[in-house]
Parts: structure tokens; C-alpha cells; sequence
């Protein structure tokens, strides 16, 4: 290829621009849908509709003392924010915005996704460590074990897909199901039988709330319980990182719902398909996630793990079962 | 009331300062620091009526470390200045104080010769910027307190004074 | 609920919780021995927000107290009025108008369901419900409304006198709590219980949580919404009418469950009787002086005098003692989270630190009324 | 018979210097109200008082020694702690101890059991191992009048920061 040197350089800047956008403006989002649901404006004053906002946002988190408390793990804890914000950018390399965006189609992008996904975590489980702040610490270990038991019905039920589609990219996954929603994996029909998909769908969907540690999932930073969580000491841009890696980890959560359930970049109605339709399909998403962050009160940390490994795991066994069954059998 | 005469410091980046400064006003995030009766006062300047979040001021960060402004609301006593103290160091630079209420300005109605247990003002304790009277004062002040520190930082006002 | 594990006594560590933390209301501090995220052993320690009242009581004249009281309680602060009000009417011998006693129950009322719709925002915060938070204060900034327009102040009242009120009512303020009261019953169903009251999350999260038993509410003298919830059919509006609660027709909710929900649902019918008790008042409302002959300087006989008021946390009694001076020769409060909260230690005992927050959540605390 | 005539007659063997009849005690009652500002002179005994009037139905003056048995009779007829209340009488160089029970029953039947000590040396003895709520109320009316609770488990500052060395509500104390 001859383009070789501009393709990564353009896909470089263009993911951090994805990224660096979204994980402002999701914020901002998040508190305007959080007003039109609580029946007031939100920001408004800054900048048009405050839309300037997350800039003021941003300008204040990064010129603000970086705080590194006495007793702390110095590099661990200077660290753990920069790793939460590297995996989730990492991620979209593999994402295929379209047929043709796409930064690296690799044969096993699905695999990878989960690796990074997990890294996540870790940011999490060494910010909390390195704290020293008792909240901090109780905040990680609520977080890990969380994301365990998040992680399996999350991968049992991307089995199912990976069987369908046969293939572990997730380009080959959405070519798949091209042609209007009723070739998508939710709706799935095989061999003349209905797959029973959107079960899948509902457990993927929780379990990415929960991995992303959204409401009513938010264990790890359950604020009227341990402060603000893993981030108690963090302060400044610290603080802003991890905020900017819990959004992107939202929008790469949605991105992969997207990509594994809902056809991809594919139009509904099986007219032109294209970028728009991924990136409608994600703003949904994500606005589900918002409007049920603003809904729910928080969960208990035992019901939580509960309704993974006694309800979730089972029934993405189930589904793998039943789906393997109805390929092979009948 | 005349712009305060804020002392210029050593190094200048005049167009970047006043950006700065613009950023830093536009995102005033306070502490969730409730002590007494104003607390409940403050808790309705984020109500739907008053929404402080249209001036972005409405992210309550339970953490010290991440919150630029520190509302005294409600009155502070002997047992409880050690903390308020160590909040106040807790905080990061730069950090802003708005003392609520009259209890947090001079002690209030507790400011009796009798007083055994009332510190007579959070500005004993630390530097306060905006100070907002009333008992408790209503959420219309506490927003003009906020648009004051505003102005203490960027220098403008946001909207004429009426 | 209380998970059966066997709590390892040596591997514990204390956390403390507040005097700043965000579930504590205000600045109540409780020293948790931990094990992992089970309470070994639970103990709030108070006087953060300790102000003098009781002394500043004895400095001034009778009057002079009456601000104070507001600022106790400033959730309820009316009862506060109320209950001052009434034990030094006793102490002194005056008689009420009745339309100030009507007055008195309208507004103290309304004032009780402006507390409670605060608690039930509190409380849904603690639980990690934010939404309802802003509901509950659209409703509630009517209320305040309302009051404002008589009283002349949104949070610490200075409204009753004694032998009266302050301020007579007007019929807009009569039009506009019939309007409060329909826009409450009609935002009740859909906003309060199908948003929250019916939501699984919180059945399942304060189902079961913070069990207190009728005995244990007795042997602490706990009062209000907690010992109804705990099947304790005990009001001092019915058990031991003052004012003219009597002549209202209205019901004390009592739940047997002894867990978080009862007390919950307690609160959340209370607020209910209220609105009947109000409406009522407001149909039987008398003509008639707002503020009885009242001597300029009281000085009411020597003695020792007790009253009590229900407020939205319990009976609150006023032990009065008078040496026939023109000052109140001691005045105790007793309030009733103080006692209400001495049990939180017994019963948080082996719980996990979330649910704890979650009953702690449903006793309704009000520091600076514990701590005076 | 009532809750009222009930702990009245609990609590009458007690008291054995009141053996006349109940309506020779009635008079003796209304004594200790007109007696307020002279604790000294009161004699222990149970009286009925003027509810309209006071706000409570039963008086008890005690002595301290007596408080636990009075509180142990009070708890078996099912009554519970309001609060516990000091008052400070610098003339006669004397502490007391107002103590104020209820009961959840329909009837309402209010209890002042009241006790003098000397201010020198304030000795109580705690009730806290009857009605465990009497645990915080001690602490305080330790904490503003510096009365000593025999017997408490825990008799620290409660509301003061441990560190106090005074007792601000008793009259003589000026910051």
C-alpha cells in the first residue's frame, strides 16, 4: 500500500479526536439529560446552551493542583489514571465505524476488546490501592470483584455471536448481519428457527453497564457510601481521567453492543448503510445508559453479584446451549 | 462596587491568564459540606427551581480533593474546626471559600457572651471570599454568591447587577 | 439483611465515617469497626453541630428563645414553635384563640410534609437515587411557598407567639394549599410510588434492613416513624392530644415489619394524614383573633412543666423548669432522634456498610436537633 | 384500673414514710410544685399532678439510692425513657436529676422522677443497665453538669469535645 504512512497517522488522530470529543461531551450530555429528566435546564450559561462547558470543565481540571497526598504509592498512583484512559482509547483501533473505517480489522478484535476491557479495571483496582484511603481501597475490591463476575455472562454471550457468525472480527461479524434489522443477531433467524438473541442483548447490555460501573451498578464509586470511591484522593486532571475513561468505556460499550447486536454501521430498513447508522445506533445506546443512571437508586453490592453468578451466568449458559443447539442440530 | 484591585503576580501570560481564569469561574464545583440549616438551603440552589447547574456549579464532589469551592453552610463549633480545617487544607489550589449564612460569617445568633462552643466565623479558620448573610439566606443568594466569586476570579461580571 | 458470617474480630480496622460524608446529613460521625465491609461494631459519636441551646435558653427571657427553636429541627421547625409555644402557655397559664390553634395545625402540618418530602429525597440519595431528590423539592418549594407568604421566612420559622401566631391567613394562602394538596395527591402515584415506592431496586435494597424490634424501640425510647414501623401505635397527636387535634379525623399509620420499607412506608402515608388532617382544618377553620392578651413580661409561676409535640421524627418533649423569674430557669430538650439514633449502634451490629447507610438513611437524622 | 393507678401502686411500697391513706397524699402533691425554687425541703414520695396544668400525670421524688429500683418498676410496667434532664441549684448547693418516662399505651400516663444530690459530690447511680436509651441521656447530663452516673459503662463527653474540663450549664459557668 502506498498510503501506508498517512492511513495510521489519519486513524491516529482521528480516534483521539472521537475520544477526546466524546469523553468531553458526554459529560456534558449526561448533565443535560439529567436535567431535562429532573425538569430543569442544566448547564445553559456557559457558552451557548453551555456548550462550552466541558472546555471550562477541562481548563480548570488541568491548570488545578495535581495533589499526590502524603503516604500514597508516588508512581502506581500517578499511573493508575493514565492506564484507565489508555485501554478504553486502545479499543476503538478495532471498531469498525463502517465498512470501509476501520483502523486494523484484526482476526481476533473481539478478543482483544475484552483484553483491554479488563485492563480497565486494573486502573481502577491500583488507584484505589495506591490511595491508601480506606474508602479507596474497599472502593477497589468492590470493583474487581464486580468486573469478574461481569466478565464471564459478558463473554458467554459473545460466544453465542462468535458461533453464529463464525468469525471473532467483529468487521466479518457485522458484514454478517448486513441487509435491514431482521438479519441483525438480535432478531436472529437460523436455519429457519428463531435464535432468541435479544436474551443475549439484555445480558450484554446489563453486564456493560456494570463493567463500565454506571449507575445502578456504581459500586466502585458509590458516593453516598465510600465518598467518591477510588477517586477520593484524586484530584485534578487524575480525577479528570479517570472521569474521561469511565465515558469512553461507555461509548466503546456501546460501540461493541452495536457492532455484536444491532447490525453495525447497517440500516434498519436495509437502504444505505453507512457511519450515520453506527453512530445513531451508540448515541442511543448511550443515552439508555444515561436515562437509566437518572433512574434507578443504587443496588446492593451482594444483590449485584448475585444477579451475575445466579442469574446472568446461567441463563448466557443457556444461550449458548440453546444457540448451538439450533445451529447444529436442527 | 468597584472591580477589586487584585495585585499582579510576578509572571504574566495576560491573554492565557484570563483564560484560565474564565475556565476556573465557569466550573465552580463546591464540596458536599453541609453543617446545619443553610446546608438545606444549598441543597435547593440544585433544586429545579433554582438550578445551580446552569452556571455549571452543580457537580457536589463528596471529595475535597476534586472540589474548588468550599461552602461553609451552618455554623462550625469547637469539636468540629479541626476538620473543617483539615477539609480546607485538603482541598487543592486554587480553592475559594463561601461563607453562608451568618453563623458561618460572625457566629450568627450564636454569638452570645455565653458562648462556650461556637467558632464566631468560618474567616477565623481560613481565608473567606464571598460572604452571603442571612439566616439562612435564601437560594437567590447563594447563586448571587456564586456569580460574586465569579467575578472576584475573572473580574467581569456575568450580568449587570440589578 | 444480615448475611450469616462469622465476623473475624482480628482483622479489623476502623473507618470513620464523616464528620464529612456525604450520607450523613450534616455532621454526625460514626466510628465503624470494620471487617471488610462488615460493621463489627458501630458508634456515633456526637456534638458536632452542638450549639449552646440550652444555655442560651436560660440567658434570655421566654421570647427570646423562640428563634432558637427554628433552627433545631429546621426541617420541621413549626413543631419546634409548637412544642415551645405550648409548655410555656402551660407554665403561664394562656389560652389560645382558637383560630390560632387551627392555624397552628395547618400550618405545622404542612410544614410535616415539607419534612418528609425532604427525607425522602435524602433518603433516595442515600440509596443512590438522585431524580426523586429534585421531585420531591419541586414539591416541596411550594410548601415553602406557602409558608413564606404567612411566615416570612422559607426555613427557620419564628411563627408562633404564645397565646397565637405571628400572622393571620389569608384566603390566598387557604387557595393555595387546596391547590398544593391536589397537585400532591395527583403527583403521589405516578412520581413518588411508581418511580420509587414499586421500583425493585429499592424493594429489594431496604427490604429486611435494620430490624428493630418493638422491645428494642422501648428500651432506647424511640419514637416517630421508627417505632410506628415497628408496630408501636404510638402518636402523641392521638395518645395525648394537645392543640386541636382532637377534632380531626385522621389515622396513624403503624407497620409491623420493623425494617427500613416499614418505616418508609410510614413516612410516605404519613404525609398523606397530613394532607387530610389540613384539609379538614381548613373546612372547620373559625373566625376569630389570631393572638390571645398576652402580659409583656412573662413570668410564669415556679414549677416544673412538661410538654410534648409529634414532629416528623418523633415526640419532642420540652421539660420547662421555671424559678418564677422572667427566664427560663432550665429548659431540656428532648429530641427525638437523639434517642432515635442511640439504637443505630445495637442494630447496625454485623451489617454491611451499605445497608447500614440505608437504615441509618431511614431514621431520619437531623443533627442539629441531636446535638442541641 | 388505669396505667396511672397502676405504677402508682407499684411504686408506693417504696416509699414506706407515706402509708396514710392515698387522699391525705393528694395535698402533699401539689407541694413540690410550690416548692420549685427549694429542692431541699422536698420529702421523697410519689403524687399525682395537674396534668392540664404540668404536662405530666405522676411525680416521684427520690432519693439517688432508690432511682434503680424506681426504674426497674417503671420498666416492668412497660414504660420508656424521654429523657433525663439536670438542673443546677447553686443557692441550696444542690444537683438534680429529672428523669421523664411515657409509655406507648393509648392511655397517656407521664412520670417526673426527680432526685436531688449534693453539688460537691454528684453521685447517681446509672439506669442505663435498665433502659439502655438512658445510656446517651446520662452522657449528656454528664457532659453539660459534670453529674456522676455510678455503674455507667461509657460516662465520656458526648457532645463537647473530649477534651472539655468544664460543665457549661451549670449557672456559675461563664466562658
Amino acid at each position: 500500500m502506498e498510503t501506508s504512512i498517512w492511513r495510521p497517522i489519519i486513524y491516529l488522530v482521528g480516534i483521539m479526536a472521537f475520544a477526546g470529543v466524546n469523553a468531553a461531551y458526554l459529560g456534558w450530555c449526561e448533565r443535560k439529560g439529567a436535567g431535562r429528566i429532573q425538569r430543569r435546564p442544566g448547564p445553559k450559561e456557559v457558552g451557548p446552551a453551555g456548550l462550552l462547558q466541558p472546555l471550562a470543565d477541562g481548563i480548570k481540571l488541568m491548570t488545578k493542583q495535581l495533589l499526590v497526598p502524603q503516604g500514597v504509592d508516588g508512581i502506581i498512583f500517578r499511573v493508575a489514571p493514565v492506564i484507565a484512559m489508555i485501554p478504553a482509547i486502545t479499543s476503538m483501533v478495532v471498531i469498525p465505524f463502517s465498512g470501509n473505517i476501520q483502523a486494523r480489522a484484526m482476526e481476533l478484535s473481539v478478543l482483544l476488546l475484552f483484553a483491554l476491557a479488563s485492563l480497565a479495571m486494573i486502573a481502577i483496582l491500583l488507584g484505589g490501592w495506591a490511595s491508601g484511603n480506606k474508602y479507596a481501597i474497599i472502593s477497589s475490591a468492590r470493583a474487581v470483584s464486580q468486573n469478574l463476575a461481569y466478565e464471564i455472562p459478558m463473554l458467554l454471550t459473545v460466544i453465542a455471536i462468535v458461533m453464529i457468525s463464525g468469525s471473532m472480527n467483529l468487521r466479518d461479524i457485522a458484514i454478517d448481519q448486513q441487509g435491514g434489522f431482521w438479519h441483525w443477531n438480535i432478531f436472529r433467524f437460523e436455519n429457519g428457527h428463531f435464535l432468541y438473541m435479544w436474551v443475549g442483548f439484555i445480558i450484554f447490555f446489563i453486564c456493560s453497564i456494570a463493567e463500565t460501573n454506571r449507575a445502578p451498578f456504581d459500586m466502585a464509586e458509590a458516593e453516598s457510601e465510600l465518598v467518591a470511591g477510588f477517586m477520593t484522593e484524586y484530584s485534578s486532571m487524575g480525577f479528570g481521567l479517570f472521569m474521561m475513561g469511565e465515558y469512553l468505556n461507555i461509548v466503546v460499550g456501546a460501540c461493541l453492543t452495536a457492532t455484536l447486536f444491532l447490525g453495525g454501521w447497517d440500516c434498519p430498513f436495509g437502504q444505505t448503510p453507512g457511519v450515520w447508522w453506527f453512530l445513531l445506533k451508540i448515541y442511543i445506546l448511550i443515552f439508555t445508559v444515561i436515562w437509566v443512571r437518572w433512574t434507578f437508586p443504587r443496588t446492593q453490592v451482594y444483590r449485584l453479584l448475585n444477579l451475575s453468578w445466579k442469574i446472568l451466568i446461567p441463563f448466557s449458559l443457556v444461550n449458548v446451549l440453546v444457540t448451538a443447539a439450533f445451529i447444529k442440530v436442527f | 462596587m468597584e472591580p477589586e484591585n487584585v495585585p499582579s503576580s510576578i509572571v504574566q501570560f495576560s491573554q492565557l491568564d484570563k483564560l484560565l481564569s474564565l475556565g476556573r469561574a465557569n466550573s465552580l464545583w463546591p464540596m458536599t459540606f453541609g453543617l446545619a440549616c443553610c446546608a438545606i438551603e444549598m441543597m435547593c440552589t440544585g433544586g429545579s427551581r433554582y438550578d445551580i447547574a446552569r452556571f455549571g456549579a452543580e457537580v457536589f464532589r463528596p471529595s475535597p480533593r476534586q472540589s474548588d469551592v468550599m461552602i461553609v453552610a451552618g455554623t462550625i463549633n469547637k469539636k468540629l474546626e479541626e476538620a473543617v480545617k483539615t477539609l480546607y487544607d485538603q482541598m487543592p489550589e486554587p480553592k475559594w471559600v463561601i461563607a453562608m449564612g451568618n453563623c458561618a460569617i460572625s457566629g450568627g445568633p450564636f454569638k452570645v457572651k455565653e458562648n462556650y462552643n461556637v467558632v464566631e466565623g468560618a474567616d477565623q479558620l481560613f481565608p473567606v471570599d464571598v460572604y452571603i448573610p442571612g439566616c439562612p439566606p435564601r437560594p437567590e443568594a447563594l447563586l448571587e454568591g456564586i456569580m460574586s466569586l465569579e467575578e472576584k476570579i475573572t473580574g467581569k461580571r456575568r450580568w449587570p447587577r440589578v | 439483611m444480615t448475611l450469616p458470617v462469622e465476623l473475624r474480630h482480628d482483622e479489623t480496622f476502623v473507618l470513620n465515617l464523616g464528620p464529612q460524608h456525604p450520607a450523613t446529613h450534616g455532621v454526625l460521625r460514626v466510628k465503624l469497626t470494620m471487617d471488610g465491609e462488615y460493621i463489627v461494631h458501630a458508634e456515633p459519636v456526637l456534638g458536632y453541630i452542638h450549639r449552646m441551646h440550652e444555655k442560651i435558653a436560660e440567658a434570655g427571657s421566654f421570647p427570646q428563645f423562640m428563634p432558637n427553636t427554628a433552627r433545631m429541627d429546621y426541617l420541621h421547625a413549626l413543631a419546634f414553635n409548637h412544642g415551645y409555644a405550648l409548655v410555656v402557655e402551660k407554665a403561664a397559664g394562656i389560652e389560645v384563640p382558637e383560630r390560632a390553634e387551627y392555624i397552628r395545625v395547618i400550618t405545622v402540618e404542612l410544614n410535616r410534609i415539607a419534612s418528609h418530602l425532604l427525607w425522602w429525597a435524602a433518603f433516595l440519595l442515600d440509596l443512590g437515587g438522585f431524580t426523586p431528590l429534585l421531585y420531591a423539592f419541586d414539591d416541596r418549594e411550594k410548601v415553602l411557598d406557602l409558608l413564606e407568604r404567612i411566615t416570612g421566612s422559607r426555613l427557620t420559622y419564628c411563627y408562633m407567639r404564645f397565646g397565637g401566631v405571628y400572622n393571620d391567613i389569608d384566603d390566598e394562602f387557604i387557595a393555595g394549599t387546596r391547590d398544593f394538596i391536589r397537585r400532591l395527591r395527583s403527583r403521589m402515584p405516578r412520581l413518588y410510588h411508581d418511580l420509587v415506592t414499586h421500583n425493585i431496586i429499592l424493594i429489594k435494597r431496604i427490604t429486611d434492613i435494620g430490624f428493630i424490634s418493638a422491645e428494642q424501640c422501648r428500651r432506647y425510647g424511640a419514637t416517630g416513624p421508627v417505632a410506628r414501623g415497628s408496630g408501636i401505635d404510638f402518636d402523641v397527636r392521638k395518645n395525648e392530644p394537645y392543640s386541636v387535634y382532637p377534632e380531626f379525623d385522621f389515622d396513624v399509620p403503624v407497620y409491623h415489619e420493623c425494617d427500613s420499607m416499614a418505616r418508609y412506608m410510614v413516612r410516605v402515608d404519613e404525609m398523606e394524614q397530613s394532607m387530610r388532617i389540613i384539609e379538614q382544618a381548613l373546612d372547620k377553620l373559625p373566625d376569630g383573633p389570631v393572638q390571645a392578651k398576652v402580659p409583656k413580661n412573662l413570668k410564669p409561676e415556679a414549677g416544673y412543666y412538661y410538654s410534648a409535640v409529634e414532629t416528623a421524627r418523633g415526640s419532642l418533649g420540652h421539660r420547662l423548669v421555671c424559678d418564677g423569674g422572667k427566664n427560663p430557669y432550665k429548659l431540656k430538650l428532648r429530641s427525638p432522634t437523639f434517642s432515635n439514633l442511640s439504637l443505630f449502634g445495637e442494630v447496625a451490629e454485623g451489617m454491611l456498610l451499605a445497608d447500614a447507610l440505608a437504615f441509618m438513611g431511614s431514621l431520619d437524622l437531623v443533627i442539629p436537633e441531636i446535638d442541641r | 384500673m388505669t396505667i396511672l393507678e397502676q405504677t402508682q401502686a407499684a411504686l408506693a411500697p417504696l416509699f414506706p414514710a407515706q402509708e396514710e391513706p392515698p387522699a391525705a397524699a393528694e395535698p402533699e402533691g401539689e407541694e413540690p410544685v410550690e416548692a420549685a425554687t427549694s429542692p431541699a425541703e422536698r420529702r421523697p414520695g410519689v403524687a399525682t399532678t395537674e396534668y392540664s396544668r404540668q404536662g405530666y400525670h405522676l411525680e416521684v421524688l427520690c432519693e439517688p439510692g432508690q432511682l434503680v429500683a424506681v426504674a426497674e418498676i417503671l420498666d416492668r410496667q412497660r414504660f420508656f425513657i424521654e429523657s433525663i434532664a439536670g438542673v443546677d441549684w447553686p443557692k441550696q448547693e444542690q444537683l438534680e436529676v429529672v428523669y421523664d418516662f411515657t409509655t406507648y399505651e393509648a392511655e397517656p400516663c407521664r412520670v417526673a422522677v426527680r432526685t436531688v444530690v449534693p453539688r460537691t459530690a454528684p453521685l447517681v447511680p446509672t439506669i442505663s443497665g435498665v433502659f439502655s436509651g438512658a445510656d446517651w441521656h446520662e452522657r449528656e447530663t454528664f457532659d453539660f453538669y459534670g453529674i456522676i452516673f455510678d455503674g455507667h459503662p461509657d460516662l465520656s463527653r458526648i457532645l463537647l469535645p473530649e477534651d472539655a474540663d468544664f460543665h457549661p450549664l451549670l449557672k456559675d459557668y461563664m466562658p
